[in-house]
This record gives structure tokens, sequence and C-alpha cells, in this order.
């Protein structure tokens, strides 16, 4: 029993990671840039949920996810403009960039908090006390809409990146931005597309999480293990995300278990660093 | 010296075609103008003698300031001081040699608890503890340093980790550090014999090491060596491809870095007589690095206006300590997006405008 | 030559605001500490705005005569480096008389390095941490019970009331959480209650089912959580899912609305121990207290509000006291603070010993439903 | 002229996972010669670069260089024994003036160590002003000393690329590898380039050219190597190129260009060397 619980409990901790780390990655791959923000770009995504289904009484939980994510893209545009635009204009060079995502950050967080407040904010909906019982294991019910999102999710984005013509742009542009200028695919474009979408995807990672826990200005902090999960699948690949995440849950948990809960944290960075080590740009990097 | 007399032929030879087409005709900027320097203008200092001027100029104000106006800008002194240490050491790697670390709290932490262990519990002077304290940070950081072998986009997230599990190390390990609580009533820091009761002799022995780690690193930037810090920290290939042995250098600006967070480390708690793991979080790193940003990436000055900035800025924003966090994320963002060069970069832009209405 | 001129006048400036404000003669400055930025500033807010609420009405009752308690504000962050930087300040610049505030233990450590330095007294409303008050510090006292009080008394209730046989501990891995787990089995031990098992867990932990398995396996007759509200509700919350029916102690956080919230449906039969508990306290003083706060804000206080309220009061008593004795001066206020006895506060009477401890009833409660009824009184 | 190799690449692979950049090359360079590597987009000539400089290591295969194997050989291994070399795009080092920049180029031919920059003073000074002094002769030879004192970074292409190569030369290269150095110039820019190649390989430096425009690597190049897929189709004297029916198949190819493939490969060598981002 125990065993099991474990199990089930570092994948679903795990398939949260992963969500989140999806973000990171996708962000990564279409411009090549490390984004401290996405955690709290889910921190915000989250309390957009909750401002929809607290404003809408009885609203069903899809139009949080939906409405969350349009929140999210529109602010994730706002960003790029104000804070993202000028420095890669001036190409400033990736170092002034990550800086530059950790303003973000601090700035999305305290400004929640003076949004909404200091103290955490419960889903007032039904799906965050309901539990369905899997393979003998009581999980929140949210889980289901995880199980279902996450691989349409995936599915989706492969899809944009290898059929549209948006995903093709901001793959070209990633891999050489002079090239793709000379495609008409302007520099500008892509990176307001790269932001609104990954802001997207934290939304939906943190409105989907939500029902688990709760929200509040600080739950960004679930981010940088995600960010672990994400560079140990290799940053830039999403499948690799998601497995990255799988292997934080478990290792955490199980970890945590066999050696001391306190040092879990470590546990999840310590996994990180040793793939790392073993294979410097991840597991789904290709060998050197 | 063979290779060098053998490039210097061609070189001769092939001086005649510049002369042919001059290829750069209409440069633009003051930089060229200044650049045919007429004759009879007067002295410039090189860029080497006026970052000495900025020293002096920089260190007359830190050590004049807090002691000519004492009490608690004293105080505030001994809090910059320390700060200031630990951004000259972020600065160069950071600033100047690209190597971005997102756990450097950690290695105070490491210089604060080492120092304070080695004097309560094995009765060292602080002279000898502070040694120690910065032999274990900088070998801390040498094995931090070996994690370069990870991409760099990698290695910044294997900093944060590091930082994270030396944070937990120190909150944990109860029997050495005193675990969450802490260590309470820290004595006097004693230098041969002599205890260094009042702010002012703290602050004098703070000094001296800021102004030391100053001079060492300002030494350390000119010439070859800084020059080589300063090009992997713009181009690491480039700087491959032109045989800096990159790898070594960025070891060593992570390592020196590291070493100087220990020994600001060191200072720390003689200044609050009280250390806990709760000063040594990610949220401390993330402050260091406003620090330097904000007083301008790269510049060496920079870090220590930055430190002075980010210490004494609370003091006036007391009333709006709600929204403090918030203003110090949208001034990162505002440093990044209007002021690149930070603090230190308008006043350079100011000084020279300034000379060059004097000239 | 700007430069220089700008440097003079920043150094002008900056001389000008640490000499402090003008203050009119009859002004009793006193500092205020807490987190008012970072994650855990709502406990500093909150009590900020009790001290507020409490100051006004001292003014208005002429409590002190013509003489007003200023109270000078600073954040901490909940970090221990800028608690001492924040509270040399006051002392320093401000010249206060006396300190109030420290939410947390860390930063009040740090903070008493500098009050007892400065020989200025330090009155913390809700710092835990027994280790406080035992090093002969003379400036300290407290209004909040110690770590070793609170968790003793909650191990002697669980035994008293309950008949607890095993319990097992689950505690937030900080100086908070950890002070608490310490005293708790210590006691628990010495009254013969098996410990099962004790668990740090990560304080920004969300996914507690792997220990609660174990908690399941090891039967014991109650679970003592011992972390804030947030995590004993997801706790409790998590326990529900596992179906584990084993009675929990979870700290202080039943009073809390978002513990509710978060824990659903599972919280409800939840005990817990409070520093002051609306309900228990039937002095006028204490319902006074209550529809007051109620008048101007809507809702009654929350258990930080109640402290700082009171923790304003018992100061303001101690002030009070050392103006009759002509002695208004931070010695005298310590002289005065340490002396309260039985003084009727909000949340009940409070006596402070001379090592600065407090003894105050602890009130234990459960939650029936969505609301809290009282348990036991412990005196 | 000496006909002994000063570099030779016995079957060198580079794979990037799945995909075969470079495939089983073999090239010579003669010592003194001016050589050209040329193909279609995507044909690997780029990574052949990458190798032979060491910012990539070979999957399989040898390299030797001035009768050593320098295969095993880290990049600035590489530059001591002689090889350097500029990029398709130049990097630049952008906070620095461009008399800074070819300054980076004498850090491996002075000998200031650390203990030295920080303790001596007047031997620090001396070192500083030789390598000034190079670095300002350099600066003249491709024609931009009046540029010295102004930042790369207001630079235009054309200067741009001359501070890279006077960069490069600074390093004291037997052999120099120039990455489309052509490509963006105006024709007065290209034939300064064009002629300061020759006064370079006239003076004993050995130069490798890999290039787009056909016409400069033909009026150029003593021997041309050209490769398609990552694979050598011909390698002999510019006229021998011209006529060859696998070269003129290939550059006829390249009408339709395989865009995919070489967006795949440029994406998996970045998956390979992340810290090579474009910044």
């Amino acid at each position: 029993m125990s065993f099991v619980i474990q199990l089930m409990s570092g994948l679903a901790i795990g398939s949260i990671y992963g969500l989140v780390a999806v973000g990171f990655s996708m962000i990564y791959r279409a411009m090549g840039l490390v984004n401290f923000a996405q955690g709290d770009m889910m921190m915000v995504g989250a309390f957009l949920g909750y401002t929809v289904l607290a404003t809408f009484a009885g609203a069903p939980f899809w139009l949080a996810i939906v409405g969350a994510m349009l929140g999210a893209a529109v602010l994730g545009l706002v960003i790029e403009r104000l804070a993202f635009r000028p420095s890669v204009k001036r190409k400033a060079d990736q170092v002034y960039l990550v800086l530059l995502t950790l303003g973000i950050g601090i700035v999305l967080s305290n400004g929640a908090r003076l949004i909404w407040g200091a103290n955490p904010v419960v889903y007032p909906t039904p799906l965050t006390h309901e539990i369905v019982v899997v393979a003998g294991y009581p999980l929140p019910a949210v889980y289901l809409y995880i199980a279902v999102v996450t691989p349409l999710l995936l599915a989706a984005l492969h899809l944009f990146f290898t059929r549209t013509w948006l995903g093709l742009a901001l793959r070209a542009a990633a891999d050489d931005p002079e090239t793709a200028a000379t495609f008409g695919i302007r520099a500008g474009l892509t990176s307001s597309a790269s932001f609104a979408i990954a802001t997207a995807i934290g939304a939906l990672a943190g409105v989907l999480y939500a029902p688990i826990a709760f929200v509040s200005f600080d739950m960004g902090a679930i981010g940088v293990k995600a960010f672990a999960a994400a560079a140990l699948g290799t940053l830039g690949s999403i499948p690799g995300a998601v497995i990255g995440g799988f292997i934080i849950g478990l290792g955490e948990t199980f970890g945590g278990q066999l050696i001391a809960t306190e040092y879990q944290d470590s546990i999840a960075f310590a996994i990180m660093i040793a793939v790392l080590i073993l294979r410097p740009t991840g597991l789904m990097g290709a060998r050197s | 010296m063979s290779r060098q007399e053998a490039q210097a032929k061609p070189m001769a030879q092939a001086k005649p075609l510049t002369q042919a087409k001059p290829l750069v005709g209409a440069l633009p900027g003051p930089r060229s103008r200044g650049a045919a320097r007429p004759a009879g203008r007067a002295w410039r200092p090189t860029e080497t003698q006026r970052d000495w001027l900025v020293f002096a100029l920089v260190m007359a104000v830190a050590w004049l300031l807090p002691v000519s106006l004492g009490g608690f800008a004293l105080y505030l002194g001994l809090i910059v001081a320390f700060h200031a240490i630990a951004a000259l050491g972020l600065q160069l790697m950071v600033g100047v040699a690209g190597q971005l670390s997102l756990g450097h709290a950690a290695f105070m932490g490491i210089g604060a608890y080492a120092t304070v262990i080695l004097e309560k519990r094995f009765g060292l002077s602080f002279p000898l503890a502070c040694l120690g304290a910065v032999a274990l940070t900088t070998a801390a950081g040498l094995l931090m340093a070996q994690l370069i072998r990870l991409n760099g986009v990698y290695f910044k997230i294997a900093t944060f980790g590091f930082g994270v599990i030396v944070h937990q190390i120190i909150a944990n390990w109860v029997s050495l550090t005193g675990g969450t609580a802490g260590i309470t009533g820290v004595p006097p820091l004693t230098i041969a014999g002599y205890a260094l009761r009042t702010r002012l002799d703290l602050f004098i022995a703070e000094m001296v090491a800021l102004t030391l780690v100053y001079a060492l690193l300002l030494r350390l930037s000119h010439g070859r060596i800084g020059r080589a810090f300063r090009a992997l920290g713009q181009n690491e290939t480039a700087a491959r491809s032109v045989g800096i042995p990159t790898d070594a250098y960025r070891m060593i600006a992570i390592t020196l870095g590291c070493a100087a967070a220990g020994l600001a480390g060191s200072f720390m708690p003689h200044v609050f007589r009280f250390i806990s793991p709760e000063s040594f979080t990610w949220h401390e790193s993330v402050v260091l690095l406003i620090m330097i940003t904000v007083g301008g990436l790269g510049s060496l000055p920079g870090a220590i206006v930055g430190a002075a900035l980010l210490v004494v800025l609370p003091e006036y924003l007391r009333d709006f300590a709600q929204y403090k966090m918030l203003a110090y994320g949208v001034l990162l963002i505002a440093s990044m997006a209007l002021m690149p060069r930070g603090v230190a970069g308008l006043l350079a832009d100011a000084a020279r405008r300034l000379g060059r209405r004097a000239s | 030559m700007a430069s220089a001129r700008a440097l003079t006048a920043a150094a002008v400036a900056l001389g000008a605001s640490l000499a402090g404000g003008e203050a009119g003669a009859k002004d009793i400055k006193v500092g205020y500490f807490c987190p008012l930025s970072g994650p855990v500033a709502v406990y500093g807010n909150e009590s900020l705005e009790a001290a507020r609420f409490a100051l006004d009405e001292i003014a208005r009752s002429k409590m002190l005569g013509d003489a007003t308690i200023k109270l000078i504000p600073a954040d901490t962050a909940g970090n221990p480096g800028q608690a001492a930087q924040a509270v040399q300040r006051m002392i320093d610049a401000d010249e206060v008389t006396a300190v109030f505030g420290g939410c947390t233990s860390p930063e009040t450590a740090a903070a008493i390095e500098i009050t007892e330095a400065a020989q200025v007294p330090l009155l913390s409303h809700l710092a835990q941490d027994t280790s406080l008050t035992q090093k002969g510090h003379k400036y300290f006292a407290r209004i909040s019970q110690t770590a070793k009080t609170f968790s003793a008394n909650a191990a002697q209730w669980l035994l008293d009331s309950h008949k607890a046989k095993s319990v097992t501990i689950l505690a937030r891995n900080d100086n908070y959480g950890q002070s608490l787990a310490d005293a708790f089995e210590a006691r628990a031990k010495e009254l013969g209650v098996k410990v099962a098992g004790r668990v740090a867990y990560e304080p920004n932990g969300r996914e507690f089912k792997p220990i609660l398995a174990g908690v399941a396996e090891a039967k014991p007759d109650f679970v003592s959580i011992l972390g804030f509200y947030t995590d004993t509700g997801l706790i409790v919350k998590q326990m529900g899912e596992l179906q584990i029916k084993i009675p929990t102690f979870a700290n202080t956080s039943p009073a809390i609305k978002q513990f509710r919230e978060i824990a659903g449906p599972a919280a409800n039969g939840a005990y817990g121990a409070l520093y002051y508990f609306a309900g228990s306290i039937d002095t006028e003083r204490g319902k006074d207290f209550v529809k007051n706060w109620q008048a101007k804000f809507g809702r009654p206080p929350t258990q930080y509000e109640g402290m700082g309220y009171d923790g304003i009061y018992v100061l303001a008593d101690a002030i009070k006291r050392a103006n009759a004795a002509g002695k208004a001066t931070p010695e005298g206020i310590r002289d005065a603070l340490l002396a309260t006895k039985d003084f009727s506060g909000a949340t009940g009477p409070i006596t402070i010993q001379p090592n600065g401890d407090v003894e105050r009833p602890l009130p234990f409660v459960q939650l029936d439903g969505d609301a809290l009824k009282l348990d036991f009184l412990m005196k | 002229m000496t006909t002994a190799p000063l570099l030779r690449l016995d079957g060198v692979s580079r794979r990037f996972g799945g995909l075969v950049a470079v495939r089983e090359l073999d090239m010579t360079v003669t010592a003194g010669a001016i050589h050209g590597l040329i193909g279609p987009n995507g044909a690997g000539k780029s990574t052949a670069f990458d190798l032979v400089s060491g910012l990539t290591r070979v999957s399989a295969g040898t390299v030797h260089f001035d009768g050593r194997d320098v295969t095993a050989a880290p990049a600035e291994r590489r530059v001591a024994a002689g090889i350097c070399r500029t990029f398709q795009t130049p990097r630049l080092f952008e906070a620095m003036t461009a008399l800074e920049t070819v300054m980076t180029g004498c850090h491996r031919t002075s000998r200031c160590g650390f203990l030295a920059s920080i303790l001596s003073v007047r031997g620090k000074a001396a070192d500083e002003a030789a390598i000034r002094r190079r670095a300002h002769d350099l600066l003249a030879l491709v024609g931009l000393e009046r540029a010295a004192d102004t930042p790369v970074s207001q630079l235009s292409y054309g200067p741009r690329r001359l501070v890279e190569i006077a960069r490069a030369l600074a390093t004291g290269p037997k052999l120099l590898l120039l990455d489309e150095v052509a490509s963006g110039l105006n024709p007065v820019e290209t034939q300064f380039v064009a002629d300061l190649v020759r006064t370079l390989a006239a003076d004993g430096l050995t130069v490798v050219l890999v290039e787009h425009d056909m016409r400069f690597i033909l009026g150029i190049c003593e021997r041309v190597t050209v490769l398609n897929f990552g694979t050598r189709i011909a390698d002999g004297t510019p006229a021998e190129i011209v006529a060859d029916p696998a070269v003129i198949a290939a550059y006829l190819g390249e009408a339709r260009p395989d865009a995919a493939s070489r967006r795949d490969l440029r994406h998996a060598a970045r998956a390979a060397a992340p810290q090579d981002l474009p910044s």
C-alpha cells in the first residue's frame, strides 16, 4: 500500500512539474530563453482562473481554464512588449535576459499579492474536494482533467511546431534568426507569440494545479522544481519536460521517504545535477 | 618568440594595402573623434587610470561618509561593506565573466557559519577563522565550478540547485549549525587579542577587506587576464577561438566569486551578532544579483554602488514596505531595459559629458 | 563638480532623514518590526493593523494622559539581517523608547541582540522559540507562549482530555515547526504517550501522501500537525482523501478561515489550540474588543490581530505604570513590563514572569462544521 | 613552394543525433596554399571548420596539423598549435572597442599570468604596451587604425569582419580559416579582402576559405574541395572543379534548397551546443 501511494503520489506531483516544465521548454525552444518567470506566470494564471470562478458563480471548470489562458496570453503580450522587446532589440545577451525574467517574476508575484492579497485562496468549485479512485488509490478529481489535457497539450504543441506556419516560423527564428528574417519572419512577432503561448501554457498548469492545493502569490516556487525537470529532460524538448517532471516527482518522493523528508528539495536538485553530469544536455539531448 | 618574428614580416608587407583603400570612411560617434587626438589637447587618462581614479573616489566616499555621519549611518556602512564584498565577487563572476550564479547567498552562508563555528567551537581568532571560512568557500566554489562541463543554461540551473542544497544542509545539520534556530551571541570580532567592540573598529576591519578585494579585482580586471574574463563573458565561443582556455577561466571566475562571498559571510555574523539560515535563501541571492545589475553589470564600482543603494533604499521606503519587492522587481526590469549599464553607466556618461563641456 | 555637489546633497539628506522627523514633546516613540513584505508578510500586516487600532483607542481614551504612542513601523521581510538593520535604526535614528514586534523567532532573535546591547525593552507578540528567554536577556518579554509551554500543554491535553496513548508528529521544517515539535515530543514522552513517529516536512511541500501512508500504517491515536495553516490544511485534506480517520491536532490552524477552505470537508472535527480564541474570553474586555473590531472591519479579529492588539495594550500599560513611577525611561518601562500581572487583555489575562515569558490561558478548540467550539480551556 | 601538408583530415565524420553533418571527409591542405571549401547550403562546410578548429569534437576520423595528431586537442590547444578561424557571422566582444578585441587575440602570445597581473606593475605595463602596439599594427593591416577606439557594436558589417580577421591574426596562426569572409561585403571590400588574403598567403600563411561566392573562390584559390550533404564530392584545381559534373549537379540542385534539412541540422547542432545561442 505504502509503495503504491508513494508511486501514485510521485506521479501526481511529477505531472504538475511536467506541466509547468512544458512552458519552460516551449519558451526555450522558441526563443532560446530560460524564463525564470514561468512559475509566476503559472501563479497569475491560477489567480485568473480563480477570478473567473469567483465572478461567475457556478461557472464550469473549463471556463476557468479558457479564461485564464486567454488572460495570461494577453499578459504575456504586455510583458513582452514592455519589458522584453527593448532588451531583445538591443541584442542584450543571455545574462541580461535571464535577470530580466527574474525581475518579471518578482513583479508578477508581488503584484499578485497586492491584487489578490497575501492569504491563499481556494477555488470555489466542487472539483476542489472531489475524489476519484484510480486503481484503489484516491486522487483529487482534477487529475482526470490533467490526464486528458496533458496529452492534448503535447499533441497540440507537436502539431503547432511541425504543421503550422507560426510554429515553423518560431522554430526557424530560434534556430537562425537571420535566415528567418530573410523569409519575412519578424523577430518581434515571434517573440510576442512565444511569450503569449508560454504564458498561456503556464496559466493552464496553474488552473489545473489549483484545485489540488490552493492559490497563493508565492506558489510560483513550484516553478523552480519544474525548472529542474525541464533541464533534466533537455530544455527545448517538450516530451523531455514531461519525462523530467515524472523523474523529479518520483525521485523526490521515494528519495524523501528513503533518506529524509527534510532534504526533499535537495534530493530533487541532486538528481538533476547527477543526470546533467552524466548527460550534459539532458536526457533527450544528442549524445556528444 | 620566433612566431612573432615570423608574423612581423607579412605585416610589414601588407601595410601598403591599407594606404591604398581605407575602408572605414566616416565613423560615427564621439569616440572616433576623440581617437584622432589632435595635438595640444589636455591630458586624457587611459582606461586604467580612469578606473583607479574612480577607485580612489569610491573608496574615499565609502570610508569617509559613514564615519563622518556616524551613528546609524555607520551601522549601515557595516552592512553595506560586507554586501559590497560579496557583490564585487559576484560582479567578476556574472558581470565580467558571464557565469550567472543563482545561489550566491549560499556561499555567504558557508562563510558565515564556518567563521562562527570555528570561533565558537574551536576558539580560533577571527583572522584564522576567516581564513578557514574563505578556504572552505573556495573549496565549495571549486566544487560548484566542476559543473561547468554542463552547458551554459544548465549550469545556471545547477547553481540554483547548489544553493538549495547548501541552504538545506545549514538548516538541517542541527548539531553543527544549530539548525533553523540559528546561532545567537556571536562574540565580537577579535584580531590579535584586540576585540573590535565599537562600530568604528568593525567598520575599519571590513573596509580594509573591501578595499583590498576591490583593488585586487581591479588589478585582475586590467590587462591580459581581465581581457580574457571579459572576452569569456561576452562571447565564449569567440574567446575559445582565440585560444583562451575558457574552461579554466570560467572555473577561476566562479571560484574567485565564491571566495569573495565567503569573505563577506565572515563579517556578517559579527555585524548582526546572530545568524540563521533565513539570511541565505534564494531570495538573498536575487538581491545580490539586483545589486550588481542596478549598479551596472560588469562594473566593479557599480557593484559597490548597487550594494549601497539596496541596503540604504529600504530606509527610505519604510512607509511603502508592502511595495518594496515590487519596486525591486521594477528596478531590475528598468535597469535591464532602460539603463543596461546601471548606475555606474549613468554616472560615467554624466562624467564624460561634464568633461567634454569643461574642455 | 556636479557629482560632488550631488554627493554632498545626498549626504545631507541621509543625515537629516536619519535624525528622524519632528516629534511632539509628549510622543512616546515605539518601534514596530515585522515582515511587511515577503512570504510571511500576512502576520506583520495583520498585527500592524491591530496595533494601530489599539493605538487609536488608547489616544481616544486618554489612557496615557496627554502623551501618545507614536508607532514607527519597519519591514523585516522575515529576514533576520533586515530585522537587525530595522531595529538598529529605530534605536539609533528614531530613538525609540521601546520596540514591539517580532513575528518569527529568527528575526526576534536578531533583534534581541540589538535591543539588549542598547538596553531598550523589546516586547514580542508572536515569537515562540523557547530559547529566546533562556539566555538571561534583561530587556526582552513576550505575550506569546513559548513553544515549550504551548506544546507541552498540548501533549498534556492529549492525554487528559483524549486519553491518547500514541501520537505521530508532523512538523514543518523551520524554526517554528521544529521548536514546537521538540517540546511536544519531549513532553509526550514524559507523560508516557508513545511517539509513533516524527516527520519534518518541507515548508513548500504540497504532496504529503507518502508521509501519511506511514501514519496510516503506524495507526496512532492522534496526529499532531505543527505548522502553518497552509500546510496543515493540505495535510488534513490529503488525510481525508486517503480516508485516514485518525483525530488530528492541527496547531493553531482550525481558527483560520483559509485552513477550513483548503482542507474542505476533512477539516471537520480537527482540534487546535490558539493564542487567542474570541469565543473563549468571556470577559467584558474581550467582548468589547470583538464588538468594536466587528464594527470597524465587519469580521471577527484573527489571532494575529488579537495578539497585536493586546501587545500594544500591555506595552501601554507598562508605560503608564512607568510614568506613574516617574521613570518613563527604557529601563523604567522594562521594569514595569516585567512586572505585568493579571493584565486584563482582550485575549485573556496576561502575566509576565521575571524571565520575560508569559503566563496565560490556552484554549483548545474543535472544528464543528464551520464553527469553532471550545474543547478545553487550559488556565 | 613546399608541398608538405599542413592540415590533413582522414575519414572525419560528425554526427548530431541521427543527422550526419560531415561524412568521412578526407582533405589535405598544403602549407602556404589558399584552399577553398565550397558546397551548397547545409553541405557541412562550417561544421568542417568547427572540427578543424576544435570547437566541435569529431565523431570519427583524425585531424593532423603540422605533423601532429590534434584530434583530441581542445580549441585553445589548437590555437596554440597555429590554427585560428573567423566565423560565418562575426563573433566579436560587443562591449569592447576594436583595439581591445584584437588585443584579446594576443592572449596566447603574452605571458602576464594571474600573480603578475595582481602584483607586477612595470612588467604588466610593458606587456600591455607590447600587446597594444601589436594590435594597432594588425588593425592598420586591415585598414582600421582609425577605428581603434570605436566600440565594435558601432561598426558596420565589413569592418566587423576585418576586426575579426585582425583578431585571428593576433593569435599568430600558421593556418587561417575564414568562414564566408566575403559574404555581405560590397565589391570594394571584397576586393580588399581578396588582396589581403593573397598578401598573407604570399608571406607563408596558409588560408582555407569557406565561401558561397564561386567567383571569389575560383579567382583566389589554388585548390578547392567541394562538399555536398556532408560528403566530399570533388577536390581539385578551380578549373577541374568547374568542369566536374557532380559539382554542377550539386549546384543546380540548390535551385530547390532543402531548407528543412538545413534547419534540422542547425537545430540538432544547437541542441548539442546550446551555449552558441543567438544573443
